[in-house]
């Protein structure tokens, strides 16, 4: 019985899924403090050493973007539209402040109409660099200690090191839940679609982190449990882009005859997959996981060797998790207006290409009316001729 | 008594007003068809004839409108902002904000009390956020144009548009006819998809009351339902909504009379 | 053994296009896909079988596909426009590698290779850019679909059309003619307007020799002269471009029944009766 | 393949200024002669306007391919649209910053052929031996678009320099994180210094480095005080020309060419301000134009403009520069030129912050529009929103929004268009919006 399961299964995560912060919600009315952020470049681990509750803030691929158009120009990445949007609506009233960091132009230039009109108690951008060489990674420290401060002054208290590495802890541990649930996926056929893993990871962008771990632990015993539920599809898909924070099109790949069984997205594979090295100073532990670990087309990484050497440094990982989740099949995913992926669209094609595996590049605008439109070109991805 | 005329003639349709003392002697609006100079003759003449006027009775004419350069006997030609919001403040002196439905394009104004504009936007160039995309679905709906707004409002199970393009909401709209949805229904769904584009770029300039409604599309009464819906604020529509800019141009004509131009 | 026939059924948003077959085309219909007719896609089906002297228990495998492919309660697969029409060409025109198909709602590239799709790119979203373009606009120029592609030919001097928009551009023209300008050189600016849009999309593909051209965009010379000029050499033409995505779709459904065959699997049909489609869900 | 066939070159736009009309020679100049450098033996390197190494790259000797510009170029020509849809067939997006597809498909099709693409304007883009991106907040395809271009020249290094400065924030004052921002982009500049000094074999000759930097010093000093001039009735000089005057401020920066180029201009200026000659004899409206690159293919717009009786003695865009003498410090205590550069880049950044601060919800960028509008005397506000660039573009709609908060209502337009791509372009369009934009102008003025 699903419903039984401590820390709630599959039918909770549908609960925080479905009503996107009503846990936030509750523990607002509970006197927690919530801190709103965008993007997976947020160091969250110092929101909560603070004693904030971090919330990722999502949009809505089923609401038309009205609120938002009134104040930002439509030139902007539509999922930062979309997210602004909901926040102008008023979907996320429980939010006591709000942390931007610099990721793409769509964000970065967003951040102070988002600032304004939103006008919360506590802002603050994170003014993260683009290279990754020393240089760049001490930089980066002094720009997360003074986020540290600057938070600890709207906390009223100083975050300690014991805090911070308490924090760095539990979100490792969170992390490496999400680790255990991806193995999940590499079984043939998966034993958790890719509708139900994004589902379970978006859920958990709205949770504390105490209870992000406590409701993966349920989802990882109710999957293994229920053992192989699925039936056999022809083709693995791995999906590659900026951020999809909703199943419809993760649930069109599938309903169209696949498997979504492996990602680099964010919430996913690019989010959870690196945890942080535990490290005297705790910020530089952070500071490292932030900028180098996590492989993103916002963080610009020096070229060191030849090309070849080059691309594998960008992309290889995404090669690997090919080879090891078994992908026959790559969906490239971008919205209009992303720049960081914008531009790498060639490579990663290529690159992906040049291993065997036929990719699929879709350019969409994060919203429900696109979808019938992907649908057939996803029909039609699957029946090309692989060789 | 000195005559002056505001000639408008529109993408969709022209539009004559005949002023003398700052009062309407006579007006018309006709379908503008494909020949522009033709129709402004018609329509010009169609006006004076209401009027029992000559041409050369009418003391000074100013054309607007996407043919304005057609009209060869004008005096001159003016912009269509500032006729509109001359015409919106002789018709509601409250107003401070104008939103007019045309069949290129819709614009809102931000007006200043005194029959200026202060402010104003255009929609893009793509007819799906136009009044031409009532006049598309209505053909193939075989609804006369001036029966849609009535009948939407019967709606009761409104049917949403899978496209955003005006071309294929055509087909779109036809086989849900022939799968047996209720025109009433695709029309409201029409009309949500129109006012929520007029919505936008009403907040984006924000609204301040009274707000008037012109143009041919304030025609359509469940078009102007639903933006009052999504506005949540009680729109100003005039009873003969399409001559609004004619009118101001009309103004205009009786003003530069009156400095002696 | 008795002999085996395919149906292919092409739904497409302005045409249906039925074809049988066994080793050759035994019969084709082509309807228009019209409002009233557009669930009437088992009429068209009934008078393919009528031509083909089949009564539907005889069909061994039915295909549907195209823009209404989804609800064909009769057809034993769905498969893309996509990969019928690469299908169909690699049927066709072998020595074909890339694929230019305007239907009436959206326009495509297919990328080639031993007769099948590989890659492809489409556009669906702005009517501009498809077949409907030149649909709307010649009805506003009061021109038949069919006068459309010779009258271009006779053009002297081309206009420009200024607006994407096909609406628009519709009107636009009409201004133009009541402007005095030839109508060739209204239809030859609507063409190469139409061409610029297609030969852009396509050229994401690395468009490869030779090139063909399906789908009833294929039956206005004019646009096929003006994709030349933009692609630099000719294109090759089916004979009946319209049926392209149907032949597909009814030899995909052979290689399916033949790949069965092969493993020993057995195949899961609809049952043979005719009933009433639906575009939508 | 055949490509789009060139369309003809359009007839020259009229400019208020000589030194205006000096600029298409010098820019052809400056293009052209990468090409002749090269094949003298010197390093080229493609280079990004505002990325803190002019001085630099001109103490190395490298000659700088400003793809940018070469992008503008392309789209002043109304030549860009061949290169757009080239990037767009290697499945670039359409939405991305023009500049960098225009450049891309450049790239791509010379690469492709071996040589310059067919009557390429200005005898082309010069293939780089080097390509120096920047990471900072400006935008992202600075770092993006060079590691792009190598999918088509994986043999060209690239060096990326990292350059952010303090954002506007409430939660803390700039004053308190400049030192480490400093210190950062001092190591990002000395990395630069060695790259180059790897790739050219040569050795940095500081000395020569400290004089450029005292001459960027005076340039920006002059321009500043060049560019003030224009608060004269009638304004000597409107945007339309700054669009071309700006050449020598964000390509020629430390030469001397530069300096006397904004000398020459000077003079000019102070000339006609005292023989009352303005851009145009009777200025009805004062107009700045508060935000957004140009469309380069529609310079005429501001002509027309002109003959609106409209002028525009002032504009944020290219306006890359402050009086250095009126920072919080004195920079000319700052003898390291690496540190000098950085932190006259801090203080340009930050010059706006403190006046911010006085203003409650206030933000720079506003205190900078509303300082323009009393200095200059300004009646409304045109702003141009290109939609393949979210760096100058985003955010316009807000500022004035921001502006009417904790200033006061001025009339504004924002014109909607692109930087190089023509396709988004209405000219009648255009001059409708200008046509009823004046008509509210002058209501505001009538009032
Ligand atoms: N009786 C009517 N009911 C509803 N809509 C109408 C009616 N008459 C005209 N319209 C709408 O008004 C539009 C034309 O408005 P108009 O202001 O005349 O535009 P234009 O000046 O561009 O010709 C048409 O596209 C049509 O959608
Ligand atoms: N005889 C013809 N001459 C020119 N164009 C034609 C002709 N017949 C059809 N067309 C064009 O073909 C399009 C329909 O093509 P088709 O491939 O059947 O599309 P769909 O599959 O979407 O129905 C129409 O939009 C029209 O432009
Ligand atoms: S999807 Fe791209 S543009 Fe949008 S927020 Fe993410 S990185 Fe930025
Ligand atoms: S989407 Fe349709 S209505 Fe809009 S511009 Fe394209 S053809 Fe016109
Ligand atoms: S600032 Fe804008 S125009 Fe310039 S390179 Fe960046 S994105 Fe392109």
């Amino acid at each position: 019985m699903p419903g039984e399961i401590t820390g709630g299964g599959l039918t909770t995560v549908d609960k925080y899924y479905q009503d996107y912060g009503c846990r936030a919600r509750e523990l607002k009315k509970q006197g927690k403090q919530i801190i709103g952020y965008l993007c997976a470049f947020t160091p969250v681990e110092i929101i909560t050493a603070a004693g904030f509750i971090p919330f990722r803030i999502k949009g809505d691929v089923n609401e038309p973007i009205t609120k938002a158009d009134t104040e930002m120009e439509t030139i902007v990445c539509p999922l930062v539209r979309s997210c602004f949007d909901m926040a102008l609506k008023g979907k996320y009233e429980f939010l006591d402040g709000l942390v931007v960091p610099h990721a793409c132009d769509s964000i970065c230039r967003t951040y102070d109409i988002w600032k304004y009109s939103l006008n919360l108690p506590y802002a603050h951008f994170i003014n993260m660099p683009h290279g990754t060489g020393d240089a760049s990674l001490e930089f980066y420290q002094e720009v997360l200690n003074t986020f540290r401060t600057s938070l600890a002054k709207f906390a009223g208290k100083e975050i300690s090191d014991q805090a911070l590495a308490e924090a760095i802890k539990l979100h490792n541990q969170n992390r490496a839940r999400v680790k255990e649930l991806y193995q999940l996926r590499k079984a043939s056929p998966p034993l958790i679609s890719g509708e139900e893993l994004t589902k379970v990871l978006i859920a958990a962008m709205s949770l504390p982190v105490e209870e992000s771990i406590e409701m993966l632990g349920g989802v990882i015993d109710e999957v293994k449990g229920r053992g192989a539920l699925f039936a056999q599809k022809p083709a693995r898909i791995m999906v590659i882009g900026a951020q999809v924070d909703d199943i419809a099109f993760i649930k069109l790949i599938e309903d169209s005859g696949a498997w979504v069984v492996a990602d680099d997205l964010c919430p996913g594979a690019r989010e959870f997959l690196a945890s942080v090295d535990v490290t005297a100073d705790p910020i530089a532990g952070l500071a490292e996981r932030y900028l180098r670990k996590i492989k993103c087309g916002r963080t610009y990484r020096e070229m060191t060797g030849n090309y070849e050497e080059y691309l594998e440094d960008r992309f290889g990982h995404m090669g690997r998790m090919i080879d090891d989740f078994g992908v026959d099949r790559v969906v490239l995913y971008i919205y209009k207006y992303c720049d960081p992926y914008g531009f790498e669209v060639p490579q990663i094609k290529s690159y992906i290409e040049a291993k065997g595996t036929p990719v699929l590049y879709l350019e969409d605008e994060y919203s429900m009316s696109t979808i019938g439109r992907l649908r057939t070109r996803i029909q039609a991805f699957l029946e090309l001729l692989v060789k | 008594m000195v005559y002056v005329a505001g000639i408008d003639i529109g993408s969709a349709f022209s539009k004559a007003v005949v002023m003398a003392e700052n009062k309407i002697i006579a007006y018309q609006v006709l379908p503008s068809g494909g020949n522009y100079k033709l129709t402004a003759e018609q329509v010009t003449e169609k006006t004076l004839t209401k009027a029992k006027l000559s041409l050369k009775d009418i003391a000074y004419t100013v054309a607007i409108g996407y043919g304005a350069a057609s009209v060869s006997f004008s005096s001159e030609t003016a912009s269509d902002i500032s006729c509109l919001a001359r015409g919106v403040y002789y018709l509601f002196p409250n107003a401070r904000t104008a939103i007019d439905i045309g069949g290129q394009f819709t614009r809102v104004l931000k007006l200043d009390g005194r029959g200026k504009a202060t402010s104003f936007l255009l929609s893009e160039k793509c007819a799906a956020g136009s009044g031409r995309f009532l006049q598309v679905i209505a053909r193939v709906l075989q609804i006369d144009l001036e029966d849609i707004g009535e009948l939407s409002l019967k709606s009761k199970n409104r049917v949403d548009f899978n496209t955003g393009c005006a071309v294929f909401a055509e087909s779109e709209a036809v086989s849900r006819v022939a799968e047996g949805a209720a025109k009433e229904d695709i029309l409201a769904g029409l009309h949500r998809t129109l006012a929520a584009k007029i919505q936008t770029m009403v907040e984006r300039l924000g609204i301040e009351p009274d707000c008037a409604v012109v143009g041919g599309g304030a025609k359509d009464i469940g078009l102007v339902r639903s933006i009052e819906a999504g506005l949540a604020c009680k729109l100003l529509v005039p009873d003969e909504p399409q001559i609004v800019a004619a009118l101001g141009a009309a103004l205009l004509a009786g003003e530069k009379v009156a400095k002696g131009g | 053994m008795k002999s085996q026939y395919f149906a292919g059924v092409d739904i497409g948003s302005t045409m249906t296009k039925v074809v049988v077959m066994n080793q050759t085309t035994l019969a084709s219909v082509i309807g228009p896909t019209g409002p009233e007719h557009r669930k009437l896609a088992n009429r068209v089906m009934e008078e393919a079988l009528a031509k083909a002297r089949l009564s539907f228990d005889e069909i061994t495998y039915v295909v549907a596909t195209g823009y209404g492919r989804i609800n064909v309660p009769f057809a034993d697969k769905q498969i893309t426009e996509i990969s019928c029409h690469a299908r169909g060409v690699g049927h066709l025109l072998p020595e074909v590698r890339t694929v230019i198909d305007i239907g009436g709602q959206d326009s495509k590239g297919i990328k080639l290779k031993e007769g099948r799709a590989v890659d492809f790119v489409m556009n669906d979203k702005c009517a501009a850019g498809t077949g409907r373009f030149l649909e709307v606009t010649a009805e506003g120029l009061g021109v038949s679909l069919e006068e459309m592609g010779r009258l271009s030919l006779e053009a002297e001097n081309r206009v420009e059309i200024s607006s994407i928009c096909t609406v628009f551009a519709a009107q636009e023209v009409v201004a133009k003619l009541s402007e005095g300008v030839a109508l060739p050189d209204i239809i030859a600016g609507l063409h190469e307007a139409i061409a610029i849009r297609i030969y852009g999309m396509v050229r994401r593909l690395k468009i490869e020799r030779e090139v063909a051209l399906t789908g009833g965009g294929a039956k206005n010379i004019g646009l096929v002269k003006a994709l030349e000029a933009k692609l630099g050499f000719p294109v090759l033409v089916p004979p009946e471009p319209l049926l392209t995505g149907a032949i597909g779709a009814a030899l995909l459904g052979k290689d399916i029944v033949q790949e069965a065959a092969e493993k020993g699997e057995t195949l899961v049909r609809s049952e043979r009766r005719l009933t009433e489609a639906s575009i939508f869900t | 393949m055949s490509e789009e066939k060139k369309p003809e070159e359009r007839k020259k736009r009229r400019t208020a200024t000589e030194a205006a009309a000096k600029i298409g020679p010098i820019q052809k100049a400056n293009i052209q002669g990468v090409a002749q450098a090269r094949e003298e033996g010197k390093k080229v390197a493609y280079t990004f306007i505002c990325c803190c190494y002019d001085e630099i790259i001109r103490a190395m000797d490298i000659v700088p391919m400003w793809t940018e510009t070469y992008a503008g170029i392309c789209g002043a020509k109304r030549d860009a649209q061949r290169f757009l849809e080239r990037a767009e067939s290697e499945n670039f997006s359409r939405s991305l910053c023009t500049y960098a597809l225009c450049g891309l498909g450049f790239d791509a099709w010379r690469e492709e052929l071996g040589e310059m693409p067919p009557e390429a304007p200005w005898g082309g883009q010069v293939r780089p031996d080097m390509m120096l991106g920047s990471g900072q907040m400006l935008c992202d395809p600075r770092n993006k678009w060079y590691q792009a271009a190598q999918h088509y020249m994986p043999d060209v290094p690239i060096y990326d320099v990292g350059l952010p400065w303090p954002p506007y924030e409430d939660d803390y004052d700039y004053r308190e994180v400049q030192d480490y921002y400093v210190k950062y982009i001092v190591k990002e500049l000395k990395g630069l210094v060695k790259f180059l000094e790897k790739h050219t074999g040569k050795k940095m000759d500081w000395e020569r480095l400290s004089e450029l930097v005292d001459l960027t010093d005076k340039t920006w000093n002059l321009i500043w005080e060049a560019y003030e001039l224009r608060r004269a009735v009638p304004t000597p000089m409107g945007t339309g020309d700054a669009m071309n005057t700006m050449v020598p401020m964000v390509f020629n920066m430390g030469t001397q060419e530069g300096y006397d180029y904004y000398k020459d201009l000077y003079d000019e200026l102070k000339l006609k301000i005292a023989n009352k000659e303005g851009v145009i004899p009777d200025e009805k409206y004062r107009l700045v134009w508060g935000g957004g690159l140009p469309s380069w293919f529609a310079l005429s717009d501001f002509n027309y403009f002109n003959s609106k009786g409209a002028v525009f003695p002032v504009e944020t865009t290219y306006r890359m520069i402050e009086a250095i003498y009126n920072f919080d410090m004195d920079l000319t205590k700052i003898t390291d030129p690496l540190e000098h550069i950085a932190w006259r880049w801090v203080k340009f950044w930050t010059y706006w912050h403190d006046r911010a601060r006085k203003r409650p919800g206030s933000h720079p960028d506003v205190e900078r529009l509303i300082k323009y509008i009393e200095d200059y005397k300004i009646d409304g506000i045109v702003m141009h929103e290109a939609f393949s660039c979210r760096s100058w573009h985003v955010g316009l709609i807000w500022q004035l929004n921001q502006l009417k908060r904790v200033y006061r209502d001025i009339p504004s337009l924002i014109l909607e268009s692109d930087i190089v791509d023509i396709s988004s372009y209405n000219e009648a369009d255009t001059r409708a919006r200008i046509d009823a934009f004046i008509d509210t102008l002058e209501a505001v003025k009538s009032r």
